[in-house]
């Protein structure tokens, strides 16, 4: 709750502030403080009090997970404003507002981590989309991110629509939007409409999460949006919005039976199909990680194809480790000239440090153990090993890990095995000193995990 | 103690060498870490030979119920000997070597060394999997900044080959973990129970992972071509310690652990060993390049092991631990060589060389001594591990076709003992040619680690008992789980 | 749901129509007479006595003028147009209550075409449909006066709905209805809303002003900056369609101000239901129907009267007004309303 | 779970409450058709070129009428759909205001509230200054 | 009316929506099929909440809600889709004030 209300407030708070500062710097500071207090504030609801206390009806429900979500989060967005508010000032001349619509983002993955009933996952996946489709637009002049803002929000307005009808038919089924009723009442009466409701909430957020085949919005879109917010929705929206999948699944698909896991494995494989395959074609490496972040969304699938203990605590830890990762590469992409991989050459000449870090980080992502993208992997394997069925998919997952190492160290290979020298904008030694915790932190949490997986236990 | 005295040791030191740039400065320290780990390592078989200074067990992962366990049992204390041993016999005998940023080039072998350590002694599967890969991933780099022309295709390939294998290893000890009951220990791995479907998949995604590393045939195709790109110091590595990760994989993760299956498949992959190791020795016996040459003589010598392994008897699991020390130094020995003619002439074309017998009696001398022993000549090590070997697959009653092993095993010494004195006859004998003529005998860091090399070889091949002696627990053991004994 | 039902209502629509319809046509005459009385002239006198008969000479003209739809225009839209404006103009009298019930032949039958439950929601969802009338109009001639009046008509329209709909909350909050034959019912004590909500009838009242395109808001027609304004193109029918739109919307506005803010059809300073009792409610309908068509008169007649005394805002001037001067008073004015009613009802809060 | 909406307030209206609308819309749209049929054929019709061109203040028409406009209207537009959507929230308070009494006041406040400071951030942002 | 004319209603409204987006190529009528989508919706949670209003005066069904949280709901949809009319013709005003064009072709466009 805490969460909700503050950054709701930190939002409207940042819009004004844009009337009254007229100093980027100091807006950025604003943001920056502000994101402290919020990441204070939910940490401090995790330990048991609560600013604000109000009575939801139960159509929100605030437990650990959604909590700690929240923590990871804003953490992770708290890291990519360090990394990235520079960057975020020279988008356009409406910076306040860009911070603000961030801001609205969080309100809307705080809902979306702790909602107990249909209304407020709706609400929550609008509070997100809408300010993103604004963000994806916000370089006005640039055709591509005209275009970008354009298709995502058909899209993601599309996809909205079909989640309405799924939820109407839910509740023309249940008569109630509570996760708790429709949970209790799970094969009484009107089973063809709660059906029929489910699919169509399944494509929806198939849609919003760019689960294979409804991805194709994602490379242009994350392409074609101003860099800085293509890193934001890549990581923390995209794994707020699995974390919101995950309570659905844990609630509703957990207690229906288990006919949907082989939607779900084929809805996986093919997720983890088309990106990594795609993704080994791509000549720039902002595309590249677009569809690197399709293939990771087919890993966040084992969350929910394998819905046991295993899986909630990995999707956290999934989540994580991708925004550390994801948010530092992207911090260092920004700062490239060129985004292609060639612009990646001898980049361990020219700035070592850039160089290192994105190593790190792109390993991560790979998943190679020492990093904490290993044990991300990891739990998502071993839940869908638990889970026992479908052994297939666990294999095939592996093999697309595999083809993945291989776009992954191309960057690597450019920036140290190939001749060449690429250019960056300035970089400060803060921004360096910052991308050398953020990597130190991967590979602390890859080697003692422990660290973050005894907050796990639900 | 030990072990983590031998893992901290090269991972500090390796870290820290990425600052440190003045290369003679760099290249001192990475030799003294690497004989104070030998020394610490010769100190744990002697005077802290105790369980309490062998072993060290601490919680880590308390979520995963994954601990930090090491233990030195005889299969360990002899390959990390090995490891321990070659490492500054690396050092040194490339001392002369030239590498842009030296300090990193070390730094990297250090980090591999640590993780191969790791890997050797860990008594825990999700230990075991993070130094696996931390012996990789430093190999991968080194290879790719340092090695040969198409080093990048080469090194690519070759990771992402054993990334899979390793992936698939990580599947297999995932449902040993539940199948445990939660538990990555290997002290529960060897109790289990399951049943033949399960071992059987299980055995399947281990085996597939050692195999691609140790490699076996079909699975072998990336290590010519790896080793013949990479700088030599790695292909040392590669070959004299990081080969032996898979057999030791497989005696220490696979055969206790899925016996049943184990046996079952034991066939099958002894068949693709005898494969191997004939197609291996034919495709030698036409390479021109010395490191491909060595590179495929190592695929014979490595699928001789695998065949003992899955032919097994008591007598062949003994003969193929002492034979991963073994073949370790003497194929070390060979690849130093090999160095230093590549040092000094540029070439690893064995028709360009000749006459070197002339210029660099040393050499010679010493080279002839490690093909000897490579070829497993009577009085050398090798003898020792590979009759051993043959005598264990001849008796083995594991398997019904032990004679057509062995007799395959047995073409495959000859053919290696025709590849490897035609190649010592082609390069240090026959007439001298332009390129050698001006050719000097070998430096003092060169002779000196042959000549520790070819002692060793000497050593064990009059005095093999005490490392015997070292292995039979284990041996016993596996026997025992195989119901074998 | 008899055939005598549907037949009843049939007839009170026609009626109500013909009568909205004969109201708008004498107010055009009665315009032109204030405004002749106001500048000092006579205004039209030629037809019939005192000039009775020019609404219908006017109107026969119309029809009798030729009908040009310009050929860059688009054809079905520009017919559209004024289709709806005019179609629009005749939906709002559905829910106003004429008078209280009358008995015929044994059938109670209500003045009132409709007694829906959303009685307020409906005007405004049909007021707002209002827009589309000239906006599609300005559009589709393809002229570059009446796409940019048709912009500034739609604009002015729906912002002061806005005003419109937040100034009507105050009173709903005193009724608790949105039913308008239940907000008479309640006046009928005589104390009318205008007593309870000054300022909101006078909010109301600008914007009613303003939806109707009259002056001093009539920016959409301003002659001297935009010729003739959306209808510029239109002839014959057409543009008498968008003109009586105009007067429909007009005298519904009075009616729904009267309605609203002023008793209905209640009669000022009688008890209708005794009276009732005394002579009948058939005669009492009727005259409340007469109560009601005075107040209208009047509100008819401020119109005009504005209309030749106050000169036409700026545009900027009108956007302004509306934005930043109702909205906000139209929100104080709910909030006050508010709390006084709840200190009255429940007591202090505290 | 008591919820307060529009039809709980007052007796719930009936299709059949609805049915003369639906005869009201038959008859305007019927009149406004008819009359709209039968007018052209009453008129003259003698349509020429000149007549048929859009009226420009006497010169020839230039170029096409349909360009875009000023942002300005389009802003007020948006800003309409936005407020009034608020506005609607009102509705069902209002008419349930009595049965909410002071807590549904106080929430209403804050809703007044934001409605305001939305307000205030567009007055200050200049959506509304017409004056260039 | 039964329900099911009111899902029938609501469907097909639905589908004409859904169709219209996947067959049209101008902006700005895919928008409004969008739109059209959320409308079928709308008209579907009132009947279905009037319906349930009408289960849940029936003791026999043993409904668990009242039903009025559906047309709660309602209001949320109209003003989550004011929000997206918004910020969705602000996006096809700046493309149009780019391109001169409303028409949805990036899938050529955007890819280079």
């Amino acid at each position: 709750m805490n969460a909700i209300i503050l950054s709701a407030i930190l939002g409207v708070v940042l819009m004004f502030s844009g009337i009254f500062v007229s100093n980027k710097v100091m807006l950025k500071n604003i943001a920056i403080a502000g994101m402290v207090l919020l990441l204070a504030v939910n940490i401090i609801e995790m330990n048991g009090f609560r600013v604000f206390d109000v009575n939801t009806r139960n159509m929100l429900q605030f437990n650990r997970f959604g909590l700690l979500f929240n923590s990871i989060a804003f953490a992770a967005t708290l890291l990519y404003f360090l990394l990235s508010a520079r960057d975020i000032t020279r988008v356009g001349i409406n910076v306040a507002e860009y911070f603000a619509l961030i801001f609205f983002i969080l309100c809307g993955v705080a809902l979306v981590s702790s909602f107990n009933s249909l209304l407020m996952l709706f609400l929550g996946i609008e509070i997100i989309s809408i300010p993103l489709y604004i963000l994806t637009g916000s370089d006005k002049r640039n055709l591509k991110s005209n275009e970008a803002a354009l298709k995502y929000f058909l899209m993601g307005t599309f996809s909205t629509g079909i989640m309405l009808m799924g939820i109407a038919l839910i509740y023309g089924a249940k008569g109630s939007f509570s996760l708790d009723t429709i949970a209790a009442t799970i094969n009484q009466g009107r089973d063809a409409w709660f059906y029929a409701g489910l699919l169509l909430l399944l494509i929806s957020m198939a849609f919003k999460v760019s689960v294979a085949p409804f991805h194709f919005w994602t490379p242009d879109v994350y392409d074609g949006a101003p860099t800085v917010f293509t890193s934001f929705m890549a990581t923390i929206v995209k794994a707020a919005v699995f974390i919101g999948l995950v309570r659905l699944f844990d609630i509703i698909f957990a207690t229906s039976g288990t006919d949907w896991k082989l939607m779900v494995a084929v809805l996986t494989a093919a997720t983890l199909l088309v990106g990594n395959i795609t993704a080994i074609f791509q000549q720039s490496v902002k595309r590249m990680l677009a569809y690197s972040s399709i293939a990771q969304a087919g890993f966040m699938m084992f969350a929910l194809f394998s819905i046991n203990s295993y899986s909630k605590e990995g999707i956290i830890l999934y989540a994580l480790g991708y925004s550390l990762a994801t948010v530092g590469i992207f911090a260092v992409l920004v700062k490239m000239k060129d985004y292609t991989f060639e612009g990646f050459n001898g980049l361990a000449r020219t700035q070592p440090v850039l160089a290192a870090t994105t190593t790190v980080f792109l390993l991560s992502l790979a998943g190679i153990p020492l990093t904490i993208g290993f044990f991300a992997k990891y739990f998502m394997l071993a839940s869908a090993v638990k889970s026992g069925s479908h052994l297939w998919l666990v294999f095939f997952a592996i093999l697309m890990a595999v083809v993945s190492v291989y776009y992954y160290f191309r960057v690597i290979q450019s920036m140290y095995f190939k001749e060449g020298a690429a250019e960056t904008e300035p970089v400060s030694s803060g921004f360096r000193w910052l991308l050398i915790g953020v990597a130190a932190v991967i590979i602390l949490l890859g080697i003692f995990p422990n660290m973050v997986l005894q907050y796990l236990y639900f | 103690m030990v072990p983590v005295l031998l893992i901290l040791i090269p991972l500090i030191t390796g870290a820290a060498l990425f600052a440190i740039r003045q290369e003679a400065m760099a290249k001192s320290i990475a030799l003294l870490a690497s004989l104070v780990s030998l020394a610490v390592m010769l100190a744990g078989m002697s005077v802290w030979n105790d369980a309490a200074h062998l072993t060290y067990n601490q919680s880590w992962i308390g979520a995963l119920n994954s601990r930090f366990h090491f233990a030195l049992d005889g299969m360990s204390q002899l390959l990390c000997l090995l490891t321990t041993l070659s490492f500054p016999i690396i050092f040194y005998s490339t001392w002369n070597n030239q590498y842009p940023d030296h300090n990193r080039f070390l730094g990297l072998m250090l980090l591999s060394q640590a993780g191969l350590l790791g890997v050797f002694m860990s008594m825990d599967a999700m230990l075991f999997y993070f130094f696996w890969e931390l012996a990789l991933i430093p190999l991968y780099f080194l290879s790719s900044r340092w090695g040969g022309e198409k080093r990048i295709q080469v090194t690519i390939k070759f990771f992402v080959y054993t990334f899979l294998g390793s992936l698939f290893m990580l599947i297999g000890l995932i449902m040993l973990y539940f199948k445990a009951g939660g538990s990555f220990a290997w002290a529960d791995f060897v109790k289990l129970n399951m049943a033949p479907r399960e071992e059987m998949a299980i055995f399947l995604m281990l085996a597939l992972a050692f195999a691609i590393k140790m490699p076996l045939f079909p699975f072998h195709t990336w290590q010519p071509d790896t080793y013949e790109q990479s700088p030599t110091p790695v292909t040392m590595i590669l070959s004299a310690i990081m080969a032996k990760m898979g057999i030791f994989g497989l005696l220490r993760w696979l055969a206790p652990v899925v016996p049943a299956a184990t046996y079952q498949w034991g066939d099958n992959f002894a068949t693709l060993a005898v494969v191997g190791m004939l197609y291996a020795s034919f495709i030698a016996m036409r390479q021109d390049d010395l490191k491909k040459l060595v590179a495929y003589s190592s695929i014979a010598h490595i699928g001789l092991m695998i065949l003992a392994v899955f032919a097994p008897s008591y007598s062949g699991l003994q003969g193929v631990m002492i034979q991963m020390f073994n073949h370790g130094i003497n194929i070390l020995g060979m690849w130093i060589v090999v160095n230093v003619i590549e040092q000094k002439f540029g070439t690893r074309k064995i028709s360009e060389l000749g006459g070197l017998a002339q210029k660099a009696p040393v050499l010679t001398i010493l080279l002839v001594i490690v093909a000897l022993a490579n070829i497993a000549m009577p009085l050398t090590n090798a003898f020792i591990g590979e009759f051993m070997m043959f005598n264990g697959v001849l008796g083995s009653t594991a398997t019904n076709f032990g004679v057509a092993y062995a007799v395959a095993g047995i073409i495959t010494i000859i053919l290696g003992a025709v590849y490897t004195l035609k190649m010592i006859q082609k390069v240090f004998y026959g007439e001298t040619n332009a390129l050698t003529a001006n050719a000097t005998d070998i430096s003092f860091n060169v002779q000196l680690s042959l000549a520790i090399i070819v002692v060793a070889i000497l050593l064990i091949g009059l005095f093999p008992n005490p490392m015997l002696s070292l292995t039979s627990d284990l041996s016993e053991q596996i026997l025992g789980r195989m119901n074998l004994k | 749901m008899d055939l005598a039902f549907i037949l009843e209502k049939l007839v009170l629509i026609a009626v109500i129509i013909v009568i909205s319809l004969l109201v708008a046509l004498y107010t055009t005459f009665g315009e032109r007479k204030v405004a002749g009385y106001i500048q000092d002239r006579y205004g039209p006198n030629r037809a019939g006595p005192g000039g009775i008969f020019q609404p219908f000479a006017d109107g026969i003209k119309l029809f009798m003028k030729e009908d040009v739809i310009p050929s860059s225009s688009n054809r079905f839209l520009f017919i559209l147009g004024p289709g709806i404006a005019m179609t629009m103009a005749m939906l709002t009298s559905a829910v106003i209550p004429w008078g209280n019930e009358i008995t015929i032949a044994g059938r109670t039958i209500s003045l009132q075409i409709a007694d829906i439950n959303i009685g307020i929601l409906y005007v405004f969802g049909v007021v707002s449909m209002g827009v589309y009338g000239i906006m599609i109009g300005g559009w589709a001639s393809n002229n570059k006066f009446s796409l940019l009046a048709a912009l500034r008509g739609a604009s002015q329209m729906i912002s002061y709905e806005l005003a419109m709909g937040l100034s009507i909350i105050a009173l709903l909050m005193l009724t608790g209805s949105l039913s308008l034959k239940t907000i008479v019912d309640q006046q009928s004590t005589g104390w009318w809303n205008f007593f309870y909500q000054p300022l909101g009838f006078l909010i109301f009242l600008i914007c009613a002003f303003a939806e109707c395109n009259r002056t001093p808001f009539d920016l959409p027609e301003a002659e001297s900056e935009l010729n003739q304004g959306y209808h510029q193109e239109y002839s014959s029918m057409k543009l008498g369609f968008y003109l009586f739109a105009e007067y429909v919307n007009m005298f519904i506005s009075s009616a729904l101000m009267s309605t609203l803010y002023f008793g209905g059809y209640d009669i000022p300073f009688v008890n209708d239901a005794s009276m009732g009792q005394s002579i009948g409610t058939n005669w009492l309908a009727v005259l409340q129907a007469v109560s009601l068509f005075a107040k209208v008169g009047f509100f008819l007649f401020f119109f005009m009267w504005v209309r030749w005394t106050i000169p036409r805002f700026r545009y900027d001037q009108l956007m302004k007004l509306g934005w930043k001067g109702l909205i906000p008073l139209a929100l104080f004015n709910m909030v006050i309303t508010g709390l006084i009613v709840l200190i009255k009802e429940n007591g202090w809060p505290f | 779970m008591n919820l307060f909406l529009l039809q709980n307030a007052v007796a719930a209206s009936t299709a059949v409450d609805y049915l003369p609308i639906a005869l009201q819309i038959i008859c305007a749209a019927g009149f406004v058709g008819l009359t709209l049929g039968i007018s052209p054929f009453l008129g003259p019709n003698r349509k020429t070129a000149e007549k048929l061109e859009t009226f420009e203040s006497g010169i020839h028409a230039v170029g096409n009428a349909r360009q875009p406009v000023a942002i300005k209207y389009f802003l007020v537009a948006v800003l309409f759909v936005l407020f009034d959507v608020e506005v609607i929230f009102f509705y069902p308070y209002a008419v349930n205001f009595r049965e909410l009494g002071w807590n549904g006041f106080w929430a209403v406040l804050m809703f007044v509230g934001f409605f305001i400071s939305g307000f205030y951030y567009i007055l200050k942002k200049g959506a509304l200054q017409w004056e260039d | 009316m039964p329900i099911n004319s009111y899902i029938f209603v609501a469907i097909a409204l639905f589908s004409i929506g859904v169709i219209g987006v996947l067959t049209r190529r101008n902006a700005i009528i895919i928008f409004m099929c969008i739109e059209l989508m959320l409308n079928a919706v709308n008209l579907l949670l009132v009947a279905f909440s009037k319906m349930h209003l009408a289960d849940a005066a029936n003791p026999a069904l043993k409904v668990a809600t009242n039903g009025a949280d559906g047309q709660l709901f309602v209001f949320f949809i109209m003003v989550v889709a004011a929000a997206e009319v918004t910020v969705g013709l602000a996006i096809i005003v700046m493309m149009y004030r780019n391109t001169h064009s409303v028409d949805v072709n990036f899938l050529n466009r955007l890819k280079n």
